[in-house]
């Protein structure tokens, strides 16, 4: 995980199961499948670097295996380590 | 720039976390089903419901949609298949300080269940009733059911179902319900709040929500994935609230409407008296 | 406590009434259930009884919903019942074996009437007897009892959810329409000189509790609803957390506890009751209103001289094959009337594997036996 | 008091036939503090059909709850007299009301009367021939005390219809006195 | 005829799907269910296939309303069918228990999966065989049988329908899930080479018939509906004319020309395949797909110079204890693995009586049984 | 001069003499029960419909209404109680020829038959049902039941029912019946030409007809004889042919709307092809 | 049975329960109930023979016991003894 | 043809393990006329779960219809790999797909590869690498005729579909015969 002051969205990449709900409801069009896969032969979900995340928490809400999440700049709690 | 984070073990905490049983992830459904969603929607709704969530119980009957009692972590109950609003209504007339929630399928609920759910309706037992409607037994391999549309191709309808389906909002309506909403799982605001109404509701309330079933009914209806069936529900379902729900059924061949279609008072049970006999 | 909630003294009363007051004096409080006779009057006295004492009564719309509804309710901490007889007794077949699979603690009345089908509605049977323990599907065990006075039907509810209460489970009382319908008289006891068990609560935080981890006597700890244990259960095959297991292992691990939780307390569950078995050569086999009709033919028997003596199952399931083995090893043979075609004397048969004789009087309904028929039997049977 | 009683009351459904058998076995366990056992059969009609109500009382316990053969038969339709006549011995004390019952051929046996719908009539409430029935089997035989009885009855019956009923007891009560020696 | 109405050839196919072409072969022409696992692909190869032959495939809203349908199709001239598993057999007791009352031919199938409750729905159990013989209220005889194989799948569904129609009965197929998930080759024969049993009818003029006046061999031709009959059934107790006979004597006729015209037909009806009996010192009894795992052990243990025999049951009900009984005469002792806690081996152990020794080989489900525990079994019992 | 004839054996024949088993008369319902008069209306329906007698079938569930089968000289079914009309639904599918009547009470078609009666409402099955509601259940003695009107009083709501009763014409027409109609046992003439009418529909036709049961329901709730609630339904039912059924209920505390509600066309099943196939 | 050329009741005197539904609805009030009673004890309903019958067949039609029935004075077949 | 072979496919939902092994089965049991019995295992899920199909083909009637230990053991993921591999015997014959396994240690036991994947990904569908395997399978052992496996799959496959398995077969056979010795 990397530290940042900027939105976060998290992938438990064992979790996801490729079905894109977050690419399609994601308003800024920020994630994208990529090619990885994971131990089950998904193709994990990925975001675009570039984009400007606005932290609608969409994906997350759409994703229905709890494999993505989003922890906004202003929610993000002090941690001991990054 | 964004961050996203690929985790596994060391992760942030997934917001709902503390009513999932994580431990249980990843769930059995399907990729691109929509039940996942839907679970998140009612999660979030409880969250915000103000609600003691220990006081809320989960009762599902059996099929994919009764899998979700397995996966909150509330107090919760996988019954029989088409019983669950039957048992629901004993735990609840038992013990009334509880909130009690049936999550479970349309074949559950309208099929086997029929009978208990027009009868909870009729008796407007105080609880919500969480019904996911995906058109056809998702559990047992895609057969057709009371929701699937008329021509809809199932495993056990290959020509084209033959039988008039029902509507299931009407029918709860009918049976005496006083709360009902139909959204789709890609209505996701719009369910969450329909979601909490119905937590708040005294009475007996219906949340009809259509769901995705890529590997059945999608796939057997020219909506082979799920992705292809949210598309499908966000770009033909429109917003009607208070519609006559009569008049507005539900299903893959044209517009679908969705909003709250019913809301209103009557005596429930247990009454606020037999809330107080607490023997 | 109002005179009304425990009606202590002398009443005289069906066994259908007893059947209700014997539920609430056991602290029962919640009944659901669907009229079907000869079990209606003990719905019909619960709907008068149970808002009496703090209780709910509910008529469901079938079977199907009563039994569903009776474990929800026990799940909400109430001791819990339901009342029917063989038509709707198979209907509740399917939610009983739930009730065994998340061990749901609850009673369930059959008073029986002669089947098959609707049968003959107003009028005795014992025919579901066998289905009382092999109605649901899969593998399980049971207990049922089968009382035989108006008094015995009120102290055998008590004993009936004693023991829901310490093993979990839905236990069966197999009255029969004639004590049903008999008339007699009931002493109720006082509450404080009544015995009563209670739900064994988990000893462990919420965040420790499994709700299938049975402790030494195989039987887990029940948590309530509503108290922040956050527990599953499922009737799905599962472990010790209650989670779906599927797997032939959970499986074996899990029906093995529910058939043995019984079977390793029989002694603790068996009730019998015996008359003159000491030194008999003939035993008499019978439950219920049929070992009432029996003693005459016992008494007559004795009168001409012949050693008959009279063992009377209370418990019926699990089935006292040890009993009845260590006696066929004395006695020449068994005789066992039962209003039925012959059901619990497949037990006994197989119990005795061969060691005494065996003589089936079978009856099939309608009304009781005749009692010379079964001192016939027994003369024959010593022949 | 004798032993054992078999007392059999019959006729059809409606007549209060299963309420009598009911208040005599009342009063025999509760109030006499013997044992009584009370059984009944009726047919399918919820109403007008054939029933009976048996009731045996004995100081010994009461195993085996028919009766085979009453010590005392209570007939109350002509269809009752038909079917429960023959099945008595020469013992058996035969009570019949005698507006509902023609007794065909006693064979000798003695038959008390008692105009009990009538009777019942007199005070203006039909419903009570059961009662006034009681009263005469209670002061036509020893089985049970006309304290136990009363006291029974006014267990039994709705509130606001006790008079009506002690009345009607009283009734039947000194009709036997007055017609059986 | 087409070429889809009678598939005459071979074929690789499941269980399920043998049942539905054994079915279809015999005539049947109506199914009514309610889709469960694993016996859903004999409802969705039902619906496509009965079209194809002009029947009809109706998907019932639950089993309580399968079984009624398949009752009133049966009456309706139907060869009829449903098909199940444990949840949903549960759920049909009653109505079976009707038409047993009715004497209406169909066939029900269980295809068992592992209990109680939901259990493991994709998984093996044999724990619904009691169930088959007594799930019902009240006293009534049955036939149950129960393949080994997908051949046998197709063969006993043509068994099941004559047996239903010559006895006038419920026909249960108890199927397990192993044998119903199971590919195997199927032999279709041509139809002219498979006898199927015909209803028999009446030969009286409507005025002069009884639906329920029972030929010599206890069974009564069965009229049809709408051809000026004007018969009356009822599951009230019921006299020959159908009408309902609220009595004891009515009741002693009917249930006991209803066990009885089964009984009496033992030989007729029971079928068994013996392997190695005749001089056998241990016989192995089983039946499903647990006797096919048994042949393992069975053969390694003679390879261990043990005389086994191995007796498969095709026949369960009526049980087959004539057959044990001379068995038990002649043998040392049985073996019984079925995959439950032990039920028909209660059977073998009552035919035993004591005459031979007896190790049941319990398995709670969910696969089949380790052929080494069966072989650990044969070598213990002979010791 | 008027002639009264009592007779006894040499009588008259009785006009439907030919299609009571008259034998088994008199029947078991007590007097003034109005089982006997709507058993009378559906005979003389019958005979009036047209329809052929021998290819008609009566089924009829468990309870007081349910022994009308045994009356009835047709092929007639007493099955089990809830199950008429899934047994009528196989008999007539497997047997599109017959006409099939379903002829039961309130609680076996409403409380344990609900599940059936909805579902045979949405396939549309081409049959007919006469329910007799008479509030309660009297065959087993007077317990309330799901038709029962709140507050009134039976052996198991001695303080009175708690519960909101279903209108069953709603909930029959709810379901996708497509003939619904209510009348008291009191409209002799009207009860008999609904008969026809639903005998003569295609489709599922329900006709609800309100029945005194002196015995229990009308003792209990101040109607103690038949003649009284006979009294009542004549002088307080109206007609309103049409009526929304939705806004009709009945109960015995106030006006009784009778009348043909509902007559639509929708596909039925067996549909005419299938009645063709004839395998 | 009385042969007339009106219009005729007939009563099942063993049928009758005494409900007195065709007392009730009998248009022209001919019905009573009767001091007979049937082998029951019902009270047997009887008619009063001098108004006027019109043969509407209310009472039959309404008696729930098949007890009662009319042969209208047209509909009367011709039948050889009286 | 050797008497038995017992062979066991393996992966997870969805890759077509279940058709492939009824593929097999048919072509021996209805196209080579011997005994063949086919039997399955999976989870509860209707997508993506463990999944595996066991087909024991023979000249001899197969009374057990288990495997204990594979004659061929076909591997198609990873998990399926870590499950099954260690339960072989020196004489399996093993055959992986190459993108979807990664053997860990094969304890020197000789391990057939074939991209089956990615060769289906090559003829425009990655729903027939099952049939590639079949092709695979077919030419690398002695199972089956290659003649057999054909019409087993023509009779198997949905309409249309039919040349692209077919050249999904030959795409694995071939493979095999270009690289097993
Ligand atoms: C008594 C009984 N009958 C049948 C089944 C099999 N079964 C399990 S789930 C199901 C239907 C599920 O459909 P639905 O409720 O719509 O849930 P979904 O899987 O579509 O979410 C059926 C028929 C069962 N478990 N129990
Ligand atoms: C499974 C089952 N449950 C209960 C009963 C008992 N029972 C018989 S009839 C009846 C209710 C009858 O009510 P309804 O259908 O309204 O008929 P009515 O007697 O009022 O005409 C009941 C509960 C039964 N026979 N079978
Ligand atoms: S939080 Fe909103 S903007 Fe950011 S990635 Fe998720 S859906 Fe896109
Ligand atoms: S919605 Fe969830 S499961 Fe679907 S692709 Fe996105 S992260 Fe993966
Ligand atoms: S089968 Fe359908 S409903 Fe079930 S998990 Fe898969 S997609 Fe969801
Ligand atoms: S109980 Fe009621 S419904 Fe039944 S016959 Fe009597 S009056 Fe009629
Ligand atoms: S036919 Fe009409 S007028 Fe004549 S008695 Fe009957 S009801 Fe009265
Ligand atoms: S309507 Fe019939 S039963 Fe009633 S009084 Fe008249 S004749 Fe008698
Ligand atoms: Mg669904
Ligand atoms: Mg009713």
């Amino acid at each position: 995980m990397i530290k940042s002051k900027q939105n976060q969205v998290f992938v438990m990449t064992e979790w996801c199961k490729g079905c894109r709900f977050c690419i399609e409801f994601c308003p800024q069009h920020l994630l994208y499948e990529s090619d990885e896969t994971n131990s089950k032969g998904y193709h994990i979900v990925r975001m675009d670097d570039n984009g400007n995340c606005i932290g609608c928490e969409m994906c997350s809400m759409v994703c229905p295996e709890f494999a993505i999440h989003v922890v906004t700049a202003d929610e993000e709690p002090e941690k001991g380590e990054g | 720039m964004n961050v996203l984070a690929v985790t596994d073990e060391a992760r942030e905490k997934h917001p709902l976390e503390d009513y999932l049983r994580v431990d249980r992830l990843p769930h059995i459904w399907c990729p691109g089903c929509g039940l996942g969603t839907i679970l998140g929607a009612f999660l979030r709704g409880l969250l915000k419901s103000g609600l003691t969530p220990d006081k809320v119980a989960v009762v599902s009957g059996i099929g994919c949609t009764g899998r979700v009692a397995g996966y909150i972590k509330l107090d919760s109950f996988h019954t029989t298949h088409g019983r669950a609003i039957a048992f629901a209504t004993g735990l609840k007339l038992a013990k009334p300080e509880l909130k009690v929630v049936v999550f479970s399928g349309d074949g559950d609920l309208a099929a086997i269940g029929g009978n208990h759910l027009i009868h909870a309706g009729r008796r407007n037992i105080d609880m919500t009733v969480l019904c996911v409607n995906n058109f056809n037994y998702g559990m047992t391999g895609g057969q057709f059911g009371p929701t699937t549309p008329e021509t809809a191709r199932s495993t056990t309808s290959r020509a084209g179902n033959i039988e008039n389906p029902f509507n299931m909002s009407a029918l709860a309506a009918a049976s005496g319900a006083t709360y009902v909403a139909r959204w789709t799982a890609a209505q996701i605001h719009q369910m969450e709040k329909s979601i909490i109404e119905a937590l708040l509701k005294k009475g007996f309330s219906f949340v009809e929500i259509i769901s995705p079933c890529p590997t059945y009914y999608g796939r057997m209806n020219r909506l082979p994935t799920g992705l292809d069936q949210m598309r499908y529900y966000r770009s033909n379902s429109v917003v009607r609230h208070g519609a006559n729900p009569n008049e507005v059924g539900a299903g893959t061949n044209g517009q679908i409407v969705t909003g709250k279609f019913i809301d209103i008072e009557r005596p429930y049970l247990p009454g606020p008296r037999d809330g107080e006999n607490g023997g | 406590m109002s005179d009304r909630e425990h009606l202590e003294g002398e009443h005289f009363m069906s066994g259908d009434e007893a059947c209700s007051e014997g539920a609430i004096s056991a602290g029962c409080r919640f009944f659901a259930g669907y009229p079907i006779t000869p079990a209606t009057e003990i719905a019909e006295r619960m709907s008068d009884r149970l808002p009496e004492v703090g209780g709910t009564y509910v008529q469901m719309e079938d079977e199907l919903g009563s039994m569903a509804a009776v474990l929800g309710a026990s799940w909400g901490d109430a001791k819990a019942m339901t009342a029917t007889s063989g038509p709707g007794f198979s209907l509740m077949m399917e939610n009983i074996g739930l009730g065994v699979m998340l061990e749901t603690p609850c009673v369930v009345v059959n008073v029986q009437r002669a089947g098959p089908s609707t049968g003959l509605p107003t009028m005795v049977g014992q025919g579901d007897m066998m289905q009382a323990r092999w109605g649901s599907h899969g593998c399980y065990s049971i207990i049922a009892i089968s009382p035989d006075s108006v008094q015995e039907v009120f102290d055998l509810m008590i004993k009936a959810f004693n023991l829901a209460e310490r093993f979990r489970l839905p236990v069966l009382v197999m009255m029969d329409g004639a004590v049903g319908h008999m008339y007699e008289k009931v002493v109720i006891p006082p509450l404080d000189k009544i015995h009563l068990v209670t739900r064994r609560r988990p000893d462990v935080p919420p965040g420790e509790y499994w709700p299938y981890m049975p402790d030494e006597d195989l039987i887990p700890p029940m948590a309530n609803t509503g108290e922040g244990y956050r527990f599953h259960v499922t009737g799905l095959t599962h472990d010790e957390r209650g989670y779906p297991a599927m797997d032939p292992e959970a499986q074996d691990k899990l029906v093995r506890r529910l058939v043995e939780k019984v079977e390793r307390h029989r002694d603790e569950i068996i009730e019998l009751e015996e008359d003159g078995t000491d030194d008999a050569e003939v035993v008499v086999c019978a439950y219920g209103i049929t070992a009432r009709v029996a003693t005459i033919a016992v008494e007559r028997a004795r009168r001409e001289g012949t050693r008959v003596g009279l063992l009377r199952l209370i418990t019926v399931w699990p089935f006292p094959e040890d009993k009845i083995k260590s006696l066929a090893r004395q006695v020449k043979a068994f005789v066992v009337p039962e209003i039925n075609y012959g059901q619990i004397s497949l037990e006994v048969e197989r119990s005795v594997a061969g060691m005494a004789r065996l003589a089936l009087v079978p009856h099939m309904g309608g009304d009781v036996h005749n009692p010379a028929t079964i001192l016939e039997a027994i003369r024959q049977v010593i022949k | 008091m004798a032993d054992k009683h078999e007392i059999r009351l019959c006729g059809f459904g409606g007549q209060g036939i299963i309420l009598a058998g009911y208040i005599i076995g009342q009063a025999a366990a509760v109030y006499e503090r013997v044992n009584a056992v009370f059984t009944q059969d009726y047919g399918p009609e919820a109403r007008g059909g054939a029933c009976r109500a048996d009731v045996i009382i004995s100081e010994e316990p009461v195993h085996y709850p028919y009766i085979d053969t009453p010590s005392v038969l209570v007939i109350m339709s002509q269809a009752a007299y038909d079917k429960y006549f023959p099945g008595i011995s020469d013992d058996t004390l035969v009570i019949i009301d005698e507006d509902l019952v023609t007794p065909s051929d006693t064979g000798g046996h003695h038959v008390l009367k008692v105009p009990a719908n009538r009777l019942a009539e007199e005070l203006g409430r039909v419903t009570v021939t059961n009662v006034v029935m009681l009263g005469f089997l209670t002061a036509a035989t020893d089985v049970l005390s006309a304290d136990a009885v009363k006291k029974s009855i006014l267990a039994s019956v709705p509130e606001g219809t006790e008079d009506l009923n002690l009345n009607a007891f009283e009734k039947g009560f000194e009709y036997a006195k007055a017609t059986v020696s």
